[in-house]
C-alpha cells in the first residue's frame, strides 16, 4: 500500500513533523511505500538546511533527509506557501532576485497540484497539523 | 469499509476530540496520539464521553506518546487499546480514509 | 467510486484570520478543481466562521479573501456542506452567511445554491463516504 | 491597580476564556482580540458565561478584529465594550500588568 | 514590591511535547534566574501535565526535558504552584507529578518542597500580585 | 510609558504578529514608546529577509523594519529559538559553518536575558502568541 502525507506545521513548535516522520519510518519498515511526503503550510519550514538544533535534540530536517535518500521520498515543499515565508531554493533565489536561499536539497520545490495528485495516487492521504 | 479518525489535542484544551466523537459513525476507529493521548486517562471529566465511545467505536492511543506524556497501560480506561507505530501504520491500511481532527 | 475519480472533501473547521489554515486551504479547493475529482467542502465548528458575510479587513490589516469563497461556483465546485449544530452554537443562522452559488449548465446557466444545511449526523455520513478528507 | 486579561482564542475552540474568567478577580478587565471575539455574540452557547463576568468585570472586544470576522457591534452582548486598537494601548497602560491567556 | 525587584510570574498553561511551548518557556525560567527577581511558576490546565512523573521519550524520539524542572530549586526557584481543581479534571494528585524541591540555605540546607497545591481562587490572588506574567 | 512585547508565532501562519505590530503602531502614534520586540518561539521567522508574500497582501517583515527605522525600534531575535530554527545571520551562519544567511538587518539576535531584562525595565510586558 502507498501513503502520501501532508505536514502542516514547522519543526519543534509542534509534534506534527515529528509524528509524520516516525509514522512514515514505521510504515516503510512494515514494505509500504510513501508516494509523496507534502509539506504545506508552516510545514514549509521543515526544509531548511540553515537549522543548527541543540547537540541533545533531534535535527528533524536531517532525519527527514536521511530516510528520504534511504528511501528515495519525494519530498515537495509548496511554493506559494514557502514564498510567504521565505524558504527558497537557489533558483528561485535568483529568479526572485533574493541574495540568498535556505532550502535542503533533500527537497524539492513545487505547486498545490502535488498534494491533489498525491491525494489521487496514493491510497491512503494522512494529514499532519496542529 | 470502516474510517480511520485521529486526534491530536487535548480534549481539556480544545473541542477536537468532542468533535470527532459526535461526527464519527458506529463502528469506526478513533486514535488518540500527541497531546491528545491524555484523554484516555481514567477518571478526568471526559472520561464518560470515552466510555460511551468505547461501546460502539474502537478507542486506541498512541503507546509512545502515552509513555512521554508519564503515563502507562495502567492508568488507562478499560477497553482503550494501546498501539505503536506499527500499529499505528496497520490502522491507516485497514481502514479506506483517515480523518485528522485539527 | 467511478473509475480513477475519488470524493475529496475539505473539512473547515477553524476560523480564518486568527491562523491561517482557512486561506491556504481555500488555495487547495480551487487548484483540486483542475483534477476533475468529485470535490466537496464541510464547513462545522469554527469553520462555519470562515464564509460569514461582510468581513472588513481595513482596521486589522489582514488579507481579506473572502470573496475567493464567491468564485468557488465558477470552478465547478458547488457541494458545501455546512452544520446546522455548529451554526447554532454560535448564533448563527445562514442569513449571516455569505450566498455561495453556480450557474446550472444542465439548466440554461440558471443560477442555483451551493450551499446545504446538514445536521451534525448527516455530515457524519458524508464524511464516511469520503476517499480522501484533507481537514485544517 | 487592577489586572488586564487579553483571550486570543475562539471559547467554541479552546479552554482559554473559559480559563482566564476563572482566574481573573472583579474587577479587572478582560479584553477579547483576534479569533476569540466572537465569544461577544449574542445567542452562542457561551453568552450566559460572558454575562456573569460582564456582572463585575470589564469586558471589552477589539472592533477592527470583530469586523474582519464579519459582525459589528449590532451583534455583541450589551455591556460589552468596543475599543480600537488606541483603546487597546489605553487599557494596557491603565492597568497594573497585563496577562495573555494563550 | 521591593525596590527594584518585580514580581515575574510563569504561567505554564500547556500540555508538554505536542508543543514546544513548556521546553522554550523553561529554558526563559532558567535565564531569569540570573536577574534577582521575584520568580514563581503557576501551573494549571493542561500545563499540570509538564511536570508529571516518569516521562519517556524513547519510543517518541521528542527531546525528555522533564528532568530541567528539578534543576529549578539549585536556581533558587522555589515557589511552584500547582492549581487543585486542574489536577482533579485531569484524574490526577500531586502523587502523579515530579518532587521539586530546593535545599533551604537558612536552614542549614534542608530539603524542602518548592511545591504548593493552590485552588483556583488561590492561584487568581496570585496572578493579582504579580507586575509580570510571562505565559505560554 | 513604556511597552516590551513578546511575539511567539511566525508570520502569516497566525496573526499574533499582526495584532502586535498595530498594536505597536498605535502606543507608538499615542507617544508611547516601545522598549523592546522580542522575537521567540516560532516568532524568531518574522525576522527572515527572504519572504516574498503575494503582491495583494502585506509584508510583515517589511512592515516591522519600517516601523523600527522609524522610530528606532530594538527588534531582537532569540539566538536559541533562531538556531534551532534556521533563522541565522551573517556572523552566526560564519560561525556555525552554515552557507548562507538569512535575517533581515532591521533584526538582531541576542540572547534570552534580553527579554527578561525587558520585562524589568519597561512599564508593561505584553505577549502575542498562540
Amino acid at each position: 500500500m502507498n501513503f502520501t502525507l501532508l505536514i502542516n506545521e514547522g519543526p519543534y513548535q509542534h509534534q506534527a513533523s515529528d509524528t509524520a516522520y516516525q509514522f512514515a519510518k514505521a510504515a516503510l519498515e512494515k514494505g509500504h511505500e510513501i508516494y509523496r511526503v507534502f509539506f504545506y503550510n508552516d510545514g514549509v519550514n521543515n526544509a531548511t538546511r540553515l537549522a543548527i538544533p541543540p547537540q541533545d535534540d533531534r535535527n528533524i530536517t536531517e532525519n527527514w533527509a536521511a530516510l528520504a535518500k534511504e528511501h528515495e521520498l519525494d519530498m515537495v515543499v509548496c511554493i506559494a506557501a514557502a514564498q510567504r515565508r521565505g524558504m527558497l531554493d537557489a533558483d528561485e533565489a535568483g529568479r526572485q532576485g533574493k541574495d540568498a536561499d535556505n532550502i535542503h536539497p533533500a527537497f524539492r520545490i513545487s505547486g498545490l497540484g502535488q498534494l491533489v495528485e498525491g491525494g489521487i495516487q496514493a491510497d491512503r492521504l494522512l494529514t499532519f497539523g496542529d | 469499509m470502516a474510517k480511520l479518525h485521529i486526534v491530536n489535542k487535548s480534549p481539556f484544551e480544545r473541542n477536537s476530540l468532542k468533535s470527532c466523537l459526535g461526527k464519527s459513525k458506529e463502528g469506526s476507529t478513533i486514535l488518540l496520539i500527541e497531546d491528545a493521548v491524555v484523554g484516555a486517562l481514567k477518571g478526568t471529566v471526559v472520561a464518560d464521553d470515552l466510555s460511551s465511545a468505547i461501546a460502539n467505536k474502537n478507542v486506541c492511543v498512541l503507546g509512545s506518546d502515552l509513555n512521554t506524556r508519564g503515563f502507562t497501560e495502567a492508568e488507562i480506561l478499560d477497553g482503550i487499546k494501546i498501539v505503536d507505530y506499527a500499529g499505528f501504520v496497520d490502522l491507516v491500511a485497514e481502514h479506506s480514509n483517515v480523518q485528522s481532527w485539527l | 467510486m467511478s473509475e480513477g475519480i475519488k470524493k475529496f472533501m475539505f473539512m473547515n473547521t477553524k476560523a480564518p484570520y486568527g491562523t491561517v489554515y482557512a486561506l491556504e486551504s481555500l488555495e487547495v479547493v480551487l487548484i483540486s478543481a483542475a483534477f476533475d475529482q468529485d470535490v466537496s467542502l464541510a464547513f462545522c465548528d469554527d469553520g462555519v466562521f470562515q464564509i460569514t458575510d461582510n468581513q472588513k479587513t481595513d482596521g486589522s490589516g489582514m488579507k481579506n479573501f473572502s470573496a475567493a469563497y464567491k468564485a468557488l461556483g465558477d470552478y465547478d465546485i458547488n457541494k458545501i456542506y455546512v452544520e446546522k449544530e455548529s451554526l447554532e452554537e454560535r448564533g448563527l443562522t445562514m442569513d449571516n452567511l455569505m450566498k455561495l452559488t453556480y450557474e446550472d449548465e444542465d439548466d440554461d446557466w440558471a443560477e442555483k445554491t451551493s450551499m446545504y444545511l446538514v445536521t451534525r449526523a448527516e455530515l457524519a455520513d458524508l464524511i464516511d463516504e469520503q476517499d480522501v478528507t484533507i481537514s485544517s
